[in-house]
């Protein structure tokens, strides 16, 4: 039985990646996604999603665009050297046969959960300016969503931006402060697992040869595996965002902590930093499920496994 | 000459004096949306229904909005405007229902429906504002222009050392709506504090006859005990009627161009309208350009409080 | 509402008439053009003894401050005044910021004789406010007109500071009136903001002469004629102030006046300027890092009710002075005749 | 050649063992202690200092140092150092007389007067002492071979969930220490929390029989009850301040990664972090060598040897 999904996107490799998870798996029912701004411009998010879900065969899926700025903020930059200028790291997609759904992605959202039967969950693998936006226009809404899945933060692996912020969060902290304390679950998944949630180019081996999807991957992987060779000096690269969305399929691939976590806004160094209370200090209400460890190898085998076979069947 | 206007309100007893300001003196209210504020975003929507129904205005819709502001938890100000926001004055309320909950997305539609034509007139936190330009980053370009009651640039705050309670109470909704690209029009605390209605005004309002002065006249008591406290004299500050008069006759005062932000990370200062007063830069021209606003420099206020006691009947 | 009448609690006395004794003043400041006019005030008024000088970095960096307050105290015939070079930048580390376009790269308006003058004495300016203070317990009143760092450190090395001096006026910061380096914030707290909250927070009688006053007490031309028509002292004052008119001309005022700025300190804590208005209120320092980092956050919202007292308030801010007290700094620097200092320019080989 | 050092610090359980450490060795010199108030007041932290002095036979300048922190409100710890500072153990009277300067002149006399380069810091409390030194006579930056401060870290905090307990109660004064041209080595949590006192070690110490080493049993067994009760250390107390000694003693004690520390001064939730940059992420150059891994027994060999010779010593001397 599939559980009704929304996914919050800003395509970007591991983005895209994530979303051929999401379309791969049985156990999701993907109803809609919403595009933000982060790692490129909304206009290349927005694209790159509808693109992808045509290469996909799901057009029926509506794709909304969302907030292209964070909320408050103006000094926020895009990922490009990490995710190419246009975000799909020069891999070329065939345009889609439509354009993006004409509602605003809070308004997608609202329609979608309250036309669901059952609670929806709602994946969030980019800035969350929207999912804020969400909590903030329509909190009855909100209220209904079974929960919150996020790739962003870090409790002991801190940052990758900064030394001690991850880009979704340090790109709208205003907005990740409020999702945190929103009322409505959250799951985060940050660094301390996507940085162990690793894959090495021998392990897309199984796509090689394969079909229109494949190859769009396979060229994704090389040029996300270039770029992480640059400045780390291997090839094993951090799946960050299709971790979430595995997250999501089968929540035991991690073991999470209920946690207080709060979201730096203010300070001048630490901006962006989810300040994750692991020895219960603060004396906070501990409310957030944050992700600590996670089932590698599992993990491994349910991305390649599931895409293979999502290739398999879409073809040529 | 009326002026088509969406008044986005927080309905405390300030509040309703702008509505009956607007109704006498060429308001067509084309909606009225609540917000959180002065009381719970349920209160204010009841109180505005009540005022609008009192004045004969039954067809204008009422949306409530925003229950909290965007980052930070709920302060309401009943000791302000009593525990039902009118006074405790014991005025009947009206059973008529608000048109909807998604005060900022119908904000969005009417400006979408009629593009380039409306005024927003906002008296309350900026919640639903803030809230609306999330939803449609079009919407400067879809309202004709802003006016708010909000900001204190050179004078004291009242919800703080500098802050101004509207800012105050949201300022990340605050901040978008002054980086926001269209004319907007700060109305605050330097000229609103200005605007005392003398004894003899106070006189007329209470002999007169007319009902809609026989309806304030008793609303009004509890603002007077609390300015009596703050300002040592019996008196009333018209801080949204003022936003109001200038939103359908911006002629009753001249104004000035300044570059402004909000402060949200301030220790002590968070929520002040940090305006650049000093004269350094050349005065900024275009009011639409993001980040510039337009403050009141001087105000006819005898003219001002005529057409109030006017539209009381008074 | 004459000096004699007002009563304003926790600075009962401290308003001097002409006869009483005079108030012994340490000044603390960035010897730049205004700290030069207010160590020559504090060196020449009869209601002040001027009991010592410290220099700190500011509107120039401390060696070159430490050499102009050396050269101003021998100007005005006190060689005798102990000067201390003080803090060389600010409390947290963060790099120095200076004004040389507005004070000269001499710090004298580019008008300085540009010769060293005198020795600083051992120790530095916080170690001698700390000194001077436990040598005359309750008398010495500290007039900063710089960044607060030294009196910060001087909290620091001598935590019952506050019960030993007579009070502290600093030239710094504004309450309604706009900033000058930023939107809010006026230099001197803007430079140091995390030192000027320790001064602030120190449990001592502290007065605030912020932009407020500074910006409304002008010299003109007139003014300058007048200093020149005077004695040696009269053109030196005079030539020094053509650059810094010449920044404000240009920067503020589109006409050639200067502020006085930092003499309204030494004049308030003497007594010889007596503020028409200067509510005793809580007054804070912001030392976020937003776009109000230094600004002097003060409680008036007391102003409709004529400022009421507040409780836990320990800062006397200085809303209104009389403009025309620049007429009386111009009289006592030009009725100053001659120094015995050659103040000719030394034609640098 | 050994280690010459000046000890600053809040004594403090674990800042009781780093100055039997100190005087124990023979790898290090210890020139002088001076106080500053940290985890108690400066009262009853500078007792403590001139009473650890009595028991284990160290005669130096001692020097009272700064009451509180530059610019913010003064925080303690009693909950994990009782209410003296050093609860526990039986303070002896104290046998030294408290040297007159105040703490900040006795560090710049003591540096200036020693060659350049030969004279280590290791501040184990508040770093308000260092910033005041630095800022009342700048040369001693340059003549300071290195400064090596317990306190920080790279992954959270203490005090508060993400700084550290002698950051957090003077943020301003660290950040200054960290900015300044010197070298200078953090031992943070990461590093200390590995340096924990377990029951062998504790019995090793009781085994030596001396007064001296009573008194450190009753320091540890204390020090253990409240960490396992307010942090749950069940295997034994974390003894921080004891590493930094320890590295001068030996640097093979632990390693370190060079980085870029900075002290956040304006977070809401995160006032007082050591931000912690191996990165390069800032794009500034590393200013500070970080301690990451602990050799637990060479730690512990080396502080049960100083224990047993200066019980020699002092034994010796007392009977």
């Amino acid at each position: 039985m599939s559980r009704p999904v929304l996914i919050d996107t800003d395509p970007g490799l591991d983005d895209a990646l994530a979303i051929m998870l999401a379309v791969a798996s049985p156990e999701l029912d993907l109803r809609g996604v919403t595009s933000v701004g982060g790692n490129t411009g909304l206009q290349h998010t927005t694209e790159n999603a509808l693109r992808l879900l045509h290469l996909l065969d799901r057009d029926d899926v509506p794709v909304a665009a969302g907030a292209d700025v964070p909320l408050v903020r103006r000094d926020s930059r895009p990922a490009t050297e990490v995710h190419g200028e246009e975000g799909m790291g020069g891999v070329r997609l065939d345009p889609a046969p439509r354009g993006a759904d004409a509602r605003s992605a809070v308004q997608l959202m609202t329609d979608v959960i309250e036309s669901s039967a059952e609670p929806v969950t709602l994946i969030a693998l980019g800035p969350l300016t929207n999912v804020a936006a969400l909590l903030a226009a329509a909190p009855r809404t909100a209220a209904k969503l079974e929960r919150i899945v996020l790739m962003g933060g870090g409790a002991r692996i801190l940052g990758n931006t900064t030394p001690t912020a991850e880009f979704n969060i340090w790109f709208d902290p205003d907005a990740a402060s409020r999702v945190f304390a929103g009322g409505v679950p959250v799951t985060m998944v940050g660094l301390d697992v996507t940085h162990s949630a690793v894959t090495t180019p021998a392990d897309w081996d199984p796509l090689r040869g394969g079909g229109r999807m494949a190859r769009a991957a396979l060229g994704m992987m090389d040029f996300y595996t270039a770029r992480h060779l640059e400045w780390s000096g291997n090839d094993r690269t951090p799946q960050h965002d299709s971790l979430a969305v595995a997250a999501a399929i089968r929540p035991d691939i991690v073991t999470t902590r209920r946690l207080h976590v709060d979201v730096e806004c203010a300070g001048a160094l630490t901006r962006g930093m989810t300040v994750v209370d692991l020895e219960e200090l603060s004396g906070e209400k501990a409310e957030t499920d944050v992700a600590l460890q996670v089932d590698a190898a599992g993990f491994r085998d349910l991305l390649v496994g599931r895409l293979a076979e999502l290739d398999a069947r879409l073809g040529a | 000459m009326s002026t088509e206007l969406v008044f986005d309100c927080d309905t405390g007893i300030d509040d309703t004096m702008a509505i009956v300001y607007g109704a006498g003196n060429g308001a067509e209210y084309v909606a009225c949306t609540v917000t959180h504020g002065n009381v719970p975003v349920h209160v204010g929507t009841r109180n505005t229904l009540t005022v609008l129904d009192r004045l004969g205005l039954t067809d204008v819709p009422v949306h409530q909005g925003a229950a909290r502001p965007m980052a930070q938890p709920l302060m309401t100000a009943e000791f302000v405007h009593g525990q039902d926001g009118l006074g405790d004055a014991g005025v009947p309320a009206s059973s008529r229902e608000p048109a909807g909950t998604l005060a900022a997305a119908e904000i969005v539609r009417l400006a979408r429906s009629r593009p380039g034509e409306l005024t927003l007139v906002a008296v309350g936190p900026l919640t639903n504002l803030g809230l609306a330009l999330l939803l449609e980053p079009e919407l400067p370009r879809l309202v004709k222009n802003v006016v708010v009651m909000g900001g204190a640039v050179g004078v004291p705050g009242n919800a703080s050392e500098t802050g101004e309670a509207n800012i105050w109470h949201d300022p990340e909704a605050a901040q978008l709506v002054l980086d926001a690209p269209w004319d907007l029009l700060l109305v605050g605390l330097e000229i609103t504090m200005q605007t005392q209605l003398p004894p003899e005004a106070l006189k007329r309002i209470e002999n007169s006859t007319d009902p809609r002065a026989q309806f304030m006249w008793p609303v009004m008591q509890h603002y007077l005990d609390v300015y009596e406290r703050s300002l040592g004299v019996r008196t009333c500050v018209l801080h949204d009627p003022l936003a109001m008069a200038l939103a359908l006759e911006p002629d009753l005062a001249t104004y000035r161009l300044v570059r402004a932000a909000v402060e949200l990370r301030g220790e002590r200062s968070r929520g002040q309208v940090v305006a650049d007063l000093r004269g350094y830069e050349p005065v900024p021209e275009d009011p639409r350009e993001p980040g510039v606003v337009r403050i009141v420099d001087t105000l006819d206020t005898a003219a001002f409080h005529e057409r109030f006691l006017s539209a009381l009947g008074a | 509402m004459t000096a004699g009448v007002r009563d304003d609690g926790v600075h009962d006395g401290r308003v001097r008439d002409g006869g009483a004794r005079p108030l012994k003043v340490l000044l603390d400041c960035d010897t730049g053009v205004d700290d030069t006019l207010a160590i020559l005030y504090a060196a020449l008024h009869p209601a002040v003894d001027l009991v010592g000088v410290g220099s700190v970095w500011g509107n120039v960096d401390v060696e070159t401050a430490t050499r102009n307050s050396l050269h101003t105290v021998h100007m005005a015939g006190r060689p005798d005044v102990p000067v201390a070079r003080g803090a060389a930048g600010p409390l947290t580390g963060a790099p120095a910021v200076y004004a040389y376009h507005v004070h000269g790269q001499d710090g004298q308006g580019n008008a300085g004789t540009g010769r060293t003058v005198g020795e600083p004495v051992a120790g530095t300016a916080a170690e001698q406010i700390v000194r001077l203070a436990r040598a005359h317990p309750g008398e010495v009143e500290l007039v900063a007109v710089g960044p607060l760092t030294n009196l910060a450190l001087a909290l620091g090395l001598c935590p019952e500071l506050p019960g030993l001096v007579h009070g502290v006026t600093i030239m710094g910061g504004a309450a309604l009136a706009p900033g000058n380096v930023s939107e809010v914030a006026e230099a001197n707290i803007w430079c140091d903001p995390e030192a000027a909250a320790a001064v602030f927070r120190a449990p001592w009688p502290l007065t605030m002469v912020g932009l407020d006053v500074t910006m409304r007490t002008t010299l003109d031309e007139g003014h300058r004629a007048r200093l020149a028509d005077g004695g040696s002292i009269g053109r030196y004052v005079a030539g020094i102030l053509d650059h810094y008119m010449g920044f404000f001309a240009e920067a503020a005022f589109g006409e050639r006046r200067s502020c006085l700025h930092d003499v309204l300190a030494v004049a308030v804590a003497a007594g010889t300027l007596v503020p028409s208005l200067a509510p005793t209120v809580r007054a804070y320092v912001e030392t976020g890092d937003g776009p109000t980092r230094g600004q002097t956050v003060c409680d008036l919202r007391g102003m409709y009710m004529g400022y009421p007292a507040q409780d836990g308030a320990h800062c006397r801010v200085v809303l209104q002075t009389d403009p025309a007290f620049a007429e009386a700094v111009v009289d006592l620097i030009s009725s100053a005749g001659d120094s015995a200092l050659p103040l000719d320019r030394e034609e640098v080989a | 050649m050994t280690e010459r050092l000046i000890l600053d610090c809040d004594p403090g359980h674990d800042d009781a063992l780093a100055m039997i450490l100190a005087a124990g060795d023979p790898r290090v010199e210890l020139l002088a202690v001076t106080t500053c108030a940290g985890n108690q007041t400066l009262p009853k932290v500078t007792r403590n200092a001139l009473a650890v002095c009595a028991v284990a036979g160290i005669d130096v300048p001692v020097a009272a140092g700064s009451v509180g922190p530059l610019v913010r409100p003064q925080i303690v710890a009693p909950e994990i150092h009782g209410e003296s500072g050093l609860d526990g153990p039986v303070l002896p009277e104290p046998t030294l007389e408290l040297d007159p300067r105040h703490a900040v002149d006795l560090i710049i006399d003591v540096v200036m007067a020693e060659e350049p380069g030969t004279v280590t810091l290791v501040p184990t409390g508040p770093l308000t002492n260092i910033a005041l030194a630095m800022r009342k006579e700048p040369a001693i930056v340059d003549r300071v071979k290195r400064v090596v401060l317990m306190g920080g870290s790279y992954t959270r905090g203490n005090k508060t969930p993400t700084a550290e307990f002698n950051i957090a109660a003077d943020p301003e004064a660290a950040q200054a220490v960290f900015s300044a041209p010197w070298p200078v080595t953090m031992v943070g949590l990461d590093l200390t929390h590995q340096a924990t006192a377990d029951a062998d070690v504790v019995a090793r110490i009781k085994g030596i029989g001396s007064p001296l080493s009573s008194f450190v049993v009753d320091v540890l067994e204390f020090f253990g009850s409240t960490y396992r009760e307010q942090q749950g250390f069940d295997a034994g107390p974390p003894v921080h301040d004891l590493c930094c000694v320890a590295w001068l003693c030996d640097p093979q004690v632990f390693t370190t990664q060079e980085a870029f520390v900075a002290v956040e001064l304006t977070g809401t939730w995160t006032n007082g972090m050591t931000v912690t940059d191996f990165a390069g992420l800032f794009g500034q150059p590393n200013n500070t060598d970080v301690a990451i891994t602990l050799d637990k027994p060479r730690l512990w060999d080396m502080t049960v040897d100083a224990i047993a010779s200066l019980s020699a010593r002092t034994e010796g001397a007392t009977r």
